[in-house]
């Protein structure tokens, strides 16, 4: 009998201090951060979207070596001798005309090991986190600056200039052949 | 005559409510009472030990953080563990003091998901966002220091991938400080209430024998009396240096190993995690934390198998090495895997409210039992 | 607390030719090879042995040693011929605090292993998984299918390292 | 109020037409306010803020979805039982919106004065259960069928203890019409059952306890009449998915959803009416003071209306706060300690009156 | 689309006003199909709690497939579970959305390359509305993805059908 009472007691009692506290939290003022009218200021080593500087890439594809979902692709063309490419910021020389730097974000898993190797600091990760997209297709971002018919240019004159060198060796190694022999 | 009754079939497919995630369970009832219980996983499979052997050392890191994706810091943190234990590479100080700070933050978050989603298991809805609400106080901490939320590839091999942030350590006092009252407030709210009491306590009673021979770790297996958690038994980093007790289910509301046992053993490890942050907060050495992180990981041939005390369990990593860059096999023990192994054995003769009870005490992740 | 040489010399006198030798110069614990056909007997012993009292499988895990040579398939990718399959079990004694490593070795087109269910029960799902993975078939496992794949799933162990994609799974495409 | 209606049209039809109408209006009202309160409430226990982005502070989050869910296609599953599928949600608010027939809002607006008002009550409301099975039933899911028998069991015997303290009370006040019940707690909020009921002496301080005990016992047996927490087995979220009502979709929910809280006004308002004295107002009238005879029966509509919204709130309340029972704890709290404590107090009722 | 199957001539005005109601009570509730995969589902899961609040914009979560309007597949869908999806996705009545949350529902994400048992992408077998990128993506993201599905909603007509 003394145990039935106790749980009538128990049950009434641990109801009302549960009620207590949630008419308590009817009062506090709400957590809310409204979003789209409210927008908390981000820490700084916030990891959302990333950013190529292009003009700081050397092309050395170290970035897509270090990635472990292998979603950036970079294609580069050697630059001809006489060509100057100018230098990045800190002065390193360019040498790589980078013809192509797709980054796909629907793959990218924003770990941020591609930030560290790179030795210009190119790529980075920004704070803006609002890219969501209707299709699938243009969540893939191209970096390079090339159009392609530029890409194309650079890509057919490096040919030819390879050809050219070609036909020299052959030729320089006919001359050595005539002369050896004869 | 006797009239012949038959079981029915109850699916509790892969989207649930309740079944924290894709896991399904085929309930064979008799009436509302439970025959058999036989869990079908698998449909979170994601083949983290194929991608291990794909990819290099530091490359499985953010991989590792997927697996259970609410202690990912300490996924990594047993990862980063066992390639230095076959580098053989010895750790900065303050690298160590970062790591089990970070790991014992990240051990209240996970435990307040557990607790918030069991409450929302039994029916309780408020305490789930009173949980939620604290855990995004320890978020924070994460993303001022690391930049992510939720996957931190933070711990890195022989070091860490970013210093903590300057005002870390005042923001973990603040934190420690608002924390308290709210774990005494969410046990009158939860687990005193006559009703919760009710609906768990001897419910789900797993003996300490067949825990030991289902190889159930951590709070599932403390709740049924075993004081037995890593970070005591066979302390690895430096959490010998800190004193804080291994809280173990007494049976204060039914038997000992009950649902009501597993749940109030988390409540009370959160604590413990507090005072193991505020004993190691104020001691952080200063020093460099990219120091002993070696250009070009590649291991000599060998094997090893590191265990350590993730929020849900043991959780062992045992790595293969064939010189190369690349492991030659990763094998994850996830805790959770192991766990659930036994809820056909809790489930004998309960009825089917008590099976999401038990489930929820023996709190798994998706992510970790499918690896 | 018993070091693992001390363990392997009780094994060696009570097993004698089953247990087929230890294995040390590995960097961090020493592993003891153990015949597969009779991996049941030895781990019961371990169990109940009042000086060893292994109660605790830690972990159970299936490896492709790839250790056979590598041959041409006919659609030009290669598959690995003969060679192992290994299967590693690490025990731990919750009483004396001692741990070690077993490892034993099967063929890879016939591989056959007794299951240790029997001993502890945790070794279900355990081998369930390494069969699912490399196609270990352990004798009277109480139901041995696959775990994490699909039941209907036709197209070999996920994680031989010979394994090939699918094409097609239920008309889904599989490679990207 | 038919009567008075009578005397203007002179025409039975439309009075009754008229009668009939007033309240139906009310609950539709009352039912997109409630949901609104719900959600409100809820959030705000939660420290978060509920629908906003609908007018200001969402009051126009329930016409949305309600207007979303005319657009629903209506889909019923392939081997239900259709003709028992459409009938059940019309069954389930026919049989809560049936009980506002009896309910006095005011002294001048009733819809009918029945002399047995509390008896149709208890007798219309467990035509809900009947809906219920149907549903449950003829949705052909094991969810449902499981939602449904538990839903059976449950709202049959909480029966029991609602009929047991209603018996004590007409006990209590002699009568079994509402009406009367209301018009004897009269003003001032001393007389109200609650406190001991209008005549003064000893038996009125004796009784505040054993009153005090009958109004918990209602109140918790209506709670599991009407499915709220902690007794919202039949369709718990966390187990049976969504329990009878799984199946439905678009407006026959909105049925289900329409019948529970009109259920719970209706619940609550007999609880007020009990115990509170109805559309009596706790300090005397405005209108009667003022000398403006037509202003009462509207301030009794006030009064009725707010106590019956306290409890409204009160429930939400409530199921914010507890977890949920499992079956079979819920029949021990019925059987067990809901009916003996409802029969002590019936006794000890039944005495006091007699001396 | 329940009552309004019938075709109507060309939008004059009286169409145009409804329309605009009636995408107005579509956008500004949608109830969403408590179902969660994997990480993405616990972001999704902290937006629906007391910070970023889901309830704000009218969105409640559904247990059933019956009553839900749109499905945020938050986390991998692997080939067991693609069917379960399909299937899902077939019992939700009409007007029914999708929302692909973080990279492994938009096309695979980290586990594109050696996932064997991994969907490359929700896609192949739902037809997606809006895809929210991120791994997983920040709550406020996911409220970002809702506004534009809200914002497609808006521009929907009821008489000129899509294809």
């Amino acid at each position: 009998m003394k145990e039935y009472l106790k749980n009538t007691w128990q049950a009434l009692y641990t109801v009302i201090v549960g009620m207590k506290i949630t008419l308590k939290h009817l009062f506090t003022p709400a957590v809310t951060i409204q979003y789209p009218d409210v927008k908390t200021p981000l820490p700084e080593r916030v990891r959302n979207r990333l950013y190529v500087n292009i003009d700081d890439c050397i092309g050395c594809d170290q970035c897509s070596r270090a990635c472990p979902v292998s979603c950036i692709t970079i294609e580069t063309v050697k630059a001809l001798p006489g060509e100057d490419l100018g230098t990045t910021s800190n002065g390193k020389k360019k040498a790589l005309w980078v013809t192509k730097f797709d980054i796909d974000f629907a793959k990218c898993c924003y770990c941020q090991l591609c930030v560290f190797p790179c030795p210009t600091e190119c790529i980075y990760m920004t704070d803006v986190y609002e890219f969501s997209e209707y299709d699938r297709r243009n969540l893939v971002y191209h970096f390079s600056n090339l159009t392609e018919e530029e890409a194309a240019g650079k890509k057919a004159n490096f040919e030819k200039f390879q050809a050219e060198k070609e036909a020299q060796k052959a030729a320089t190694a006919k001359q050595k052949e005539d002369k050896n022999p004869s | 005559m006797a009239l012949k009754t038959e079981t029915m079939i109850l699916n509790m497919g892969p989207q649930h409510p309740s079944t924290h995630g894709v896991l399904r369970l085929e309930l064979e009832l008799e009436g509302e009472l439970i025959v058999d219980v036989k869990p079908h996983i698998g449909y979170l499979h994601r083949c983290f030990e194929k991608h291990a052997e794909a990819m290099t050392y530091p490359q499985v890191i953010p991989y590792t953080d997927r697996m259970d994706y609410l202690a990912s810091m300490y996924n990594n943190f047993g990862y980063v563990l066992a390639v230095e234990k076959l580098l053989g590479i010895e750790v900065p100080e303050r690298v160590e003091y970062i790591r089990v700070i970070m790991g014992e933050l990240q051990r209240i978050a996970s435990h307040l998901v557990a607790i918030g989603t069991y409450g929302l298991d039994i029916g309780a809805f408020t305490p789930f966002l009173y949980c939620f609400r604290d855990r995004e106080k320890i978020l924070n901490l994460f993303e001022i220091t690391c930049g992510a939320r939720l996957l931190y590839n933070y711990m890195w091999v022989g070091g860490l991938s970013h210093d903590i942030h300057p005002d870390f350590v005042r923001l973990t006092k603040d934190f420690i400080k608002e924390f308290r009252p709210t774990i005494k407030e969410l046990n009158d709210l939860l687990s005193y209430n006559k009703i919760f009491i009710e609906r768990t306590a001897n419910i789900g009673i797993l003996p300490l024998a067949t825990a030991i021979n289902y190889g159930v770790t951590g709070p599932s297996l403390r709740g049924s009396g075993l004081a037995f958690d890593l970070r005591k038994e066979e302390p690895y980093s430096i959490y010998d240096r800190f004193d804080f007790d291994v809280p173990v289910g007494q049976g204060l509301m039914g038997t000992v190993g009950d649902c009501w046992d597993r749940y109030y053993v988390r409540v009370l490890e959160m604590e413990q995690s507090l005072r193991i942050i505020e004993q190691a907060i104020d001691k952080i050495p200063d020093g460099d934390v990219h120091s002993a992180i070696p250009r070009r990981i590649k291991p000599p041939v060998g094997t090893v198998y590191q265990r350590v005390e993730n929020p849900r369990g043991e959780l062992g990593y045992f790595i293969i090495s064939d010189g190369s860059t690349n492991p030659f096999r990763v094998k994850v023990r996830a805790p959770s895997f192991v766990n659930l192994e036994v809820l056909g054995e809790l489930c004998k003769g309960h009825l089917v409210a008590d099976v999401i009870a038990i489930l929820g005490s023996i709190d798994i992740v998706l992510g970790e039992v499918d690896r | 607390m018993k070091t693992p040489d001390e363990i392997f010399d009780i094994l060696k006198n009570n097993f004698n030719d089953d247990v087929i030798g230890i294995e040390k110069e590995q960097p961090t614990e020493p592993i003891i090879f153990v015949n597969p056909s009779a991996i049941n007997k030895v781990c019961l012993f371990l169990r109940d042995n009042e000086e060893l009292k292994f109660d605790s499988l830690m972990n159970l895990s299936g490896v492709d040693d790839a250790n056979g040579e590598k041959v041409k398939d006919n659609d030009g990718s290669e598959i690995i011929k003969g060679g192992t399959l290994s299967v590693y079990y690490h025990l731990y004694s919750i009483k004396y605090k001692h741990k070690i490593t077993l490892k034993t070795s099967t063929s890879r087109e016939e591989p056959r292993v007794e299951s240790v269910e029997s001993v502890w029960k945790t070794a279900n799902w355990h081998e369930r998984e390494a069969y699912d993975m490399f196609g270990i078939i352990f004798n009277n496992h109480p139901d041995l299918r696959r775990i994490l794949m699909p039941y209907d799933w036709e197209a070999g162990y996920p994680l031989r390292k010979d394994y090939k994609n699918p094409e097609f799974y239920q008309g889904m495409k599989v490679p990207y | 109020m038919y009567q008075a209606l009578y005397n203007l049209t002179s025409n039975t039809i439309i009075s009754t037409l008229i009668v009939a109408l007033v309240p139906l209006t009310l609950i539709l009202l009352y039912a997109l306010f409630a949901i609104w309160l719900e959600r409100k409430v809820s959030a705000h226990m939660q420290d978060r803020l509920g629908p906003m982005r609908t007018g200001w502070h969402g009051w126009l989050q329930t016409i949305a979805d309600m207007i979303k869910m005319i657009q629903k296609e209506d889909t019923i599953a392939a081997d239900a039982d259709k003709k028992l599928f459409n009938i059940a949600p019309v069954l389930v608010f026919a049989g809560s919106f049936a009980a506002f027939a009896a309910i006095p809002f005011s002294s001048a607006i009733i819809g009918s004065e029945i002399e047995v008002g509390l008896f149709y009550i208890i007798a219309i409301s467990s035509l809900v259960v009947a809906g219920i099975l149907m549903a449950g039933w003829s949705s052909n899911n094991k969810y449902s069928l499981l939602g449904a028998m538990r839903s059976a069991a449950q709202i049959v015997s909480y029966e029991i203890p609602t009929a047991l303290v209603v018996l004590t009370m007409v006990m209590y006040t002699g009568t079994l019409s509402l009406d009367k019940i209301s018009q004897q707690q009269t003003a001032y909020f001393w007389n109200w059952n609650l406190f001991g009921g209008p005549e003064f002496g000893l038996a009125k301080f004796i009784l505040i306890p054993f009153m005090l005990v009958a109004f918990i016992i209602m109140f918790i047996s209506t709670l599991a009449e009407v499915n709220r927490t902690p007794f919202d087995i039949p369709e718990a979220e966390s187990e049976l998915v969504a329990g009878y009502f799984t199946e439905y979709s678009g407006m026959k929910w909105g049925m289900f959803m329409l019948s529970e809280y009109a259920n719970m006004f209706a619940v609550s308002s007999i609880v007020s009416i009990l115990f509170l004295g109805g559309y009596q107002s706790p300090f005397g009238y405005l209108g009667n003071t003022l000398g403006i005879e037509w202003l009462v029966p509207i301030e009794q509509l006030f009064w009725f209306v707010s106590k019956t919204l306290f409890f409204v709130f009160v429930q939400m309340w409530l199921r914010w706060t507890l977890p949920r029972l499992r079956v079979d704890q819920l029949m021990t709290v019925c059987w067990k300690y809901l009916i003996p404590y409802a029969v002590a107090n019936l006794i000890i009722v039944g005495i006091v009156t007699l001396l | 689309m329940g009552i309004l199957d019938k075709e109507f001539s060309d939008g004059n005005i009286v169409i145009t006003k409804v329309e605009d109601l009636f995408n107005w009570a579509r956008l500004s509730s949608i109830w969403q199909l408590g179902f969660g995969l994997a990480c993405c589902a616990i972001e999704m899961m902290a937006t629906s709690a007391s910070h970023y609040d889901f309830d704000r914009f009218g969105v409640i979560p559904r247990n059933t497939p019956r009553q839900a309007d749109a499905i945020i597949i938050s986390g991998t869908v692997t080939l067991k579970m693609a069917t379960r999806i399909k299937r899902l996705y077939e019992q939700m009545p009409e007007p029914k959305y999708i929302i692909s949350m973080g990279s492994c529902a938009n096309c695979g994400g980290p586990y594109w390359n050696h996932g064997y048992h991994v969907l490359k992408g929700v896609d192949r077998v739902i037809p997606v509305d809006v895809y929210v990128p991120g791994c997983p993506p920040r709550p406020e993201a996911l409220l970002e993805g809702l506004l534009k599905l809200q914002e497609k909603i808006r521009h929907e007509s009821l008489t000129k059908k899509q294809a």
